[in-house]
């Protein structure tokens, strides 16, 4: 029993990599922009698509898919800012509701494209297999450690650009007081736009790697949407660390409870925690306390 | 041509109405105090100037330009610089990082130039710390010093001396003085501290709702006028 | 000895470090009309929000009526009698006149109570009153957003003055006001402290001097002087906070 | 005030009324099933309303109230069908309960094979759900995105706990063929009394002192607060009364539609009230008959030709709407009425403010 906990344990892990490649995105959207995306399901949706495009029509295999659907989904990310959220600044339910309709728009126009079925695409074979870990009572999938991989690379990617670049500084001058960046010259819209693209570049990417481990479907994103939501509502805003916890916490949680019990106690079990936590800290785990 | 134009400008707050038409002219390399009691309007008309709040009616011309309907960021890379009151140093960068951001305004590297600690000292020990964990005057002396690196033309100061002990006063006194002599900024002061603005400025001007009411050489400011407009 | 209806006793209130009140000891009288004046950042209105229960002080206590007030929630210490004016005026914008009088009429403060509720003529009446008293009988029945600013502080104060208190704390009620406005809101706010304890916040020295009988002045969360207008017109330490310097004559 | 009705427009609300009760002489059965279904949708409308329109809480979970007053009825129906139809059901249990290897109704769940009592219960155990959902979140100043992130959340796992456990609720396939009140005109009428009864009801609410607390909440938590107010009560309250309202709808609508799913419980319908509410006008009630009336309208005349441009067009209304007219089609007309009045009678509004925000903007 301890060994199937564990090996369960194991498996957590690839789903809190892509609870959290989804929910830095989200966060670093948030953190910047107050707003939160309903279309960001959609966003790796399309990720996913992306890699079904490239491997079914183009014969490429995953890997390729991953740049790729950073910038596609990325680009529409930055058009969707550009052309919606920018004009709804300061109203940030307003902001929910109008990218509600763009998560409508979006499914209906991939359903339009490539049809309600559901799709299926292959992992790279050079990852078929895995590694016995000891204490586990299954071997460990090579593309669940390449999920693991890569969701590190990309928060340390995001931790870098954030905190080490010039960039980035510009960010987080933004995060913490919008007038003043704006008045040392820093184009509040641009850093806007782009923060927005990288945010929905992340979720791509996400749904991108969530393809050969689900069906993809027009409607595949919301489920992990609203699982990150929640990452942000526990975690906080403006740290990273907050994020990672967050992610960490809901996605090791269910997955356990999950096997424990069952999937949907296993949530139900984590929401209820979730709601009594921020009874507590209303502002998430690991908000900057500022007043 | 003046450096700074303001012509007959109306600003509002939401829906109170701040500016009356109200007209202004700085000269390139002057230093001129705006003076007033609180609540006349004096950090509204450094926010129209910059940008923060733009005014409704009237224009602003800058270098000859028309800035009125320009967005901050453009204004503060065309050679304005703001130190607002009650500083806005951003709490969770390093003094550093706060410098250099100060340097997109110049379209700069953003490397900070030694010069800036030439001017402020104390603040090359503080390099790494937090913004938000320095003493009010270290604070005034980075945002000082972080509008300095952006190579401004005008640079906005809104209440620098406000709540800062005597000795830092003095301090920030010889640096804008220093940087009106050698790096030829023209300077508009909002100030409530009478002495501060008197061996500070040339000019003076002061507001009484929203209005200028006086405008004169600072050796005019007799005890009369102040009197009249400043005392309690 | 005179009877206090607010004690302020050590009040320490620090935000991350910095330190807005200082050891701030503060007393106003049953009946009173107080100003308090300060340069920016002195706390004046950090101090209204620590009384009416918006941020907790750090160090202190605070008595109504010789009642311990910090810390207990908002509701309770309006309940106890403690009014205020926010400093920009806040007033419901999407609601007639009338309709924000209502709301701040006192009583029916319960769910249930106010369920069941509907303005009777009493409650007419008493609108109506602060109606006339805040000159904007004429407006009843327009939004509040279509006020001009000096209506609008009118029509919060009036609020204020419906919601009936004990003491009154107004944060400058007379700024972004004209001339004739001001002048009268000082009429106003003598009338209303003829029946309640009042405590205004406010720059404006010629309004100041319209309304004050005692004057507090603040500085970096501290008293610095008490006393008559007078007073603290040629107090030489208000002239050296308010601007920089010990003496007018002292020109160069 | 945005509800206000006069002696006139009084007089068009029940020439509506009548409208809507004389519907079955000519509309025919069909017609009168869906315009049924859709005032069903209409009293979901008026609970959101309350809650978002009037108070300002953005609820995306509402959907859990309605479903769950659908899910008692139901279930109550179903078990009374299989019951009572041993030419169709054998075994006298309902077949969801006989395919997931159950031989007979659990005993918790007797009681609900009477109507009269699985009804009411359906109601107020929605009630206590959202009471007790509500004490948690509005006691702590939980608001704005925030809050309808988490109610968003709800709904999605009520949906799938629905889905989850099959044996007892009929899982992904939901409740069916439990016999329905289809082309009934009686039901139909009782439907169009309950509706104008909750019509009755949220204006009663909303003109009463209550009413006018809670848009003052709407306006400006904080300044209420300072004025003596316990937001969180009237939040929790007229949270509470909504659901109920909602169960209500649901309830009705389970009767009628004869067939309930997940989708019904979920957030997909959580939202669609949202938009309804958002589109016909929120804070006017009237945009309440409005929004669903005319989507659900639309929807059933056009997605049969256009079934996927209905949901292209749908998502690109709802966008136009928030950008273009967060007022929504009523709050908009009667913003304009409102503003010729003013003209008219020379007190013009100085600007037209924002619209309503419900977030609580820190100053200082």
């Amino acid at each position: 029993m301890a060994q199937a906990i564990f090996t369960q344990f194991l498996t957590g892990f690839s789903i809190v990599a892509i609870l959290l490649i989804i929910s830095l995105g989200l966060a670093v959207i948030f953190g910047v922009m107050r707003v939160i995306n309903m279309a960001h399901g959609d966003f790796i949706m399309i990720g996913a698509y992306v890699a079904f495009v490239l491997q079914g029509f183009l014969g490429l295999n995953l890997f390729w898919g991953i740049p790729a659907a950073f910038l596609v989904v990325g680009a529409i990310g930055l058009v969707v800012e550009w052309g919606l959220i920018r004009r709804l600044y300061g109203r940030p339910l307003e902001t929910l509701l109008a990218t509600w309709g763009v998560s409508v728009v979006l499914q209906q126009g991939i359903r339009l494209i490539f049809g309600p079925e559901l799709r299926y695409v292959r992992a790279p074979l050079i990852l078929d297999g895995g590694i016995h870990v000891p204490g586990s009572n299954l071997p460990f999938a090579y593309f669940r450690l390449f999920i693991i991989i890569l969701a590190l690379a990309l928060l340390f990617i995001t931790y870098w650009l954030l905190y080490r670049t010039d960039f980035g500084m510009s960010v987080r001058a933004v995060n913490q007081n919008r007038p003043m960046a704006e008045v040392l010259g820093i184009d509040t819209r641009r850093v806007d736009g782009l923060v927005f693209a990288f945010g929905s570049g992340l979720a791509g990417v996400a749904g991108t790697i969530l393809a050969p481990i689900k069906t993809v479907s027009p409607i595949m994103g919301f489920s992990y949407a609203v699982d990150s939501y929640m990452v942000i509502v526990l975690g906080g805003v403006g740290r990273l660390l907050g994020t990672v916890a967050g992610a960490a916490v809901i996605g090791e949680a269910e997955t356990v409870l999950a096997f424990l019990y069952n999937n949907v106690i296993g949530k139900l079990l984590v929401f209820t925690v979730i709601v009594l936590v921020i009874r507590v800290f209303p502002q998430g785990l690991f908000t900057l306390q500022r007043r | 041509m003046p450096l700074l134009e303001i012509k007959g400008i109306d600003t509002f707050y939401g829906a109170s109405h701040i500016l009356h038409s109200l007209s202004l002219s700085i000269d390139q390399g002057e230093i001129e105090c705006i003076l007033g009691r609180n609540g006349v309007g004096k950090t509204t008309l450094l926010r129209s100037i910059i940008g923060l709040t733009p005014p409704r009616r009237g224009a602003i011309l800058f270098k000859g330009q028309d800035v009125t309907r320009m967005r901050v960021n453009r204004r503060a890379r065309l050679g304005i610089g703001y130190v607002p009151q009650g500083r806005e140093i951003f709490p969770d960068l390093s003094v550093m990082d706060n410098l250099r951001l100060g340097r997109i305004a110049g379209n700069a590297t953003r490397t900070v130039p030694d010069e800036i600690f030439e001017f402020f000292p104390m603040l090359k020990p503080l390099a790494d710390r937090r913004g938000g964990l320095l003493s009010g005057g270290e604070q005034q002396q980075v945002a000082i010093a972080r509008a300095l690196c952006g190579k401004p033309e005008l640079l906005l100061l809104d209440e620098p001396t406000e709540g800062i002990q005597p000795s830092v006063v003095q301090e920030i006194e010889a640096v804008l003085k220093r940087i009106h002599r050698e790096k030829k900024v023209t300077i508009l002061l909002v100030e409530q501290k009478l002495d501060f603005a008197r061996r500070v400025s040339q000019e003076f001007t002061i507001m009484v709702k929203g209005r200028v009411a006086r405008e004169a050489n600072i050796e005019s400011l007799t005890d009369d006028v102040v009197r009249e407009y400043l005392t309690i | 000895m005179a009877s206090y209806i607010l004690e302020v006793r050590d009040l320490v209130n620090t935000v991350s470090g910095h330190t807005i009140i200082d050891h701030l000891e503060f007393d106003i009288e049953e009946g009173e009309l107080r100003v308090l004046v300060g340069p920016n950042g002195a706390g004046k209105t950090t101090l209204i929000e620590i009384i009416t229960g918006r941020y907790r002080p750090t160090q202190g206590q605070i008595l109504f009526q010789g009642q311990r007030i910090d810390g207990r929630p908002r509701h309770e210490i309006y309940r106890l009698g403690i009014s205020r004016k926010f400093q920009v005026p806040t007033v419901y914008d999407n609601l007639t006149v009338f309709e924000n009088l209502s709301v701040a009429l006192r009583g029916h403060r319960q769910v249930f109570s106010s369920l069941f509720y509907r303005i009777d003529a009493r409650g007419a009446g008493q609108i109506e009153a602060v109606l006339a008293q805040i000159n904007l009988l004429h407006r009843a029945k327009d939004e509040a957003y279509t006020l001009s600013h000096g209506e609008k502080q009118w029509l919060e104060i009036g609020m204020v003055v419906a919601s009936d208190p004990r003491l009154m704390l107004l944060d400058e009620p007379t700024t972004g006001m004209t001339r004739e406005e001001t002048d009268k809101t000082a009429r106003l706010i003598r009338e209303i402290a003829r029946t309640r304890s009042v405590m205004v916040v406010e720059h404006d020295m010629s309004f100041v001097r319209q309304i004050a009988n005692r004057i507090t002045v603040l500085h970096q969360g501290q008293k610095l002087a008490e006393g008559s207008v007078r007073e603290i017109e040629n107090n030489p330490r208000v002239a050296e906070v308010y601007l920089g310097r010990t003496k007018i004559s002292a020109a160069p | 005030m945005i509800a206000g009705l006069s002696r006139k427009h009084l007089f068009f609300v029940l020439v509506v009324i009548a409208a809507l009760a004389a519907f079955p002489y000519f509309g025919g059965d069909f017609r009168m099933n869906q315009l049924g279904l859709f005032l069903c949708f209409v009293m979901l409308a008026l609970s959101l309303d309350l809650i978002w329109g009037f108070t300002g809480i953005l609820s995306l979970g509402n959907a859990v109230y309605f479903g769950g007053g659908a899910y008692f009825v139901a279930m109550s129906l179903k078990l009374k069908y299989a019951a009572t139809n041993p030419a169709r059901y054998g075994s006298g249990i309902p077949d969801f309960m006989e395919w997931n290897g159950l031989t007979e109704v659990p005993v918790w769940m007797r009681p609900l094979e009477s109507i009269w009592f699985a009804a009411p219960a359906g109601v107020l155990a929605m009630g206590l759900l959202a009471f007790v959902f509500g004490f948690i979140t509005f006691k702590r100043h939980i608001y704005g995105v925030y809050c309808a992130v988490i109610t968003l959340a709800e709904s999605v796992i009520f949906e799938e706990l629905i889905i989850e456990f099959q044996a007892y609720t009929g899982g992904f396939n939901g409740i069916t063929d439990y016999g329905s009140f289809s082309s009934n005109t009686t039901f139909y009428w009782i439907i169009l009394a309950v509706t104008v009864f909750f019509f009755w009801l949220a204006r009663k609410i909303t003109t009463s002192h209550f009413g006018m607390i809670l848009q003052s909440i709407r306006e400006n938590e904080l300044r209420s607060e300072f004025f003596g107010f316990e937001v969180a009560n009237y939040k929790i309250f007229v949270f509470t009364v909504a659901a109920m309202m909602s169960a209500v709808a649901g309830g009705l609508y389970a009767a009628l539609n004869g067939i309930i799913s997940h989708q019904e419980i979920g957030p997909l319908l959580s939202i669609e009230g949202v938009i309804w509410v958002a589109v016909g006008g929120r804070g006017t009630l009237i945009g309440s008959f409005v929004g669903p009336i005319l989507i659900k309208g639309a929807e059933s005349l056009l997605s049969e030709q256009f079934a996927w441009m209905w949901g292209l067009f749908v998502g690109l209304m709802f966008i136009v709407i928030v950008v273009f007219m967060p007022d929504g089609i009523v709050g908009t007309l009667l913003r304009r009425a409102r503003r010729r009045r003013a003209l008219a009678e020379g007190r013009a509004p100085a600007y037209e403010p924002a619209v309503v925000q419900a977030e609580e903007t820190p100053t200082v």
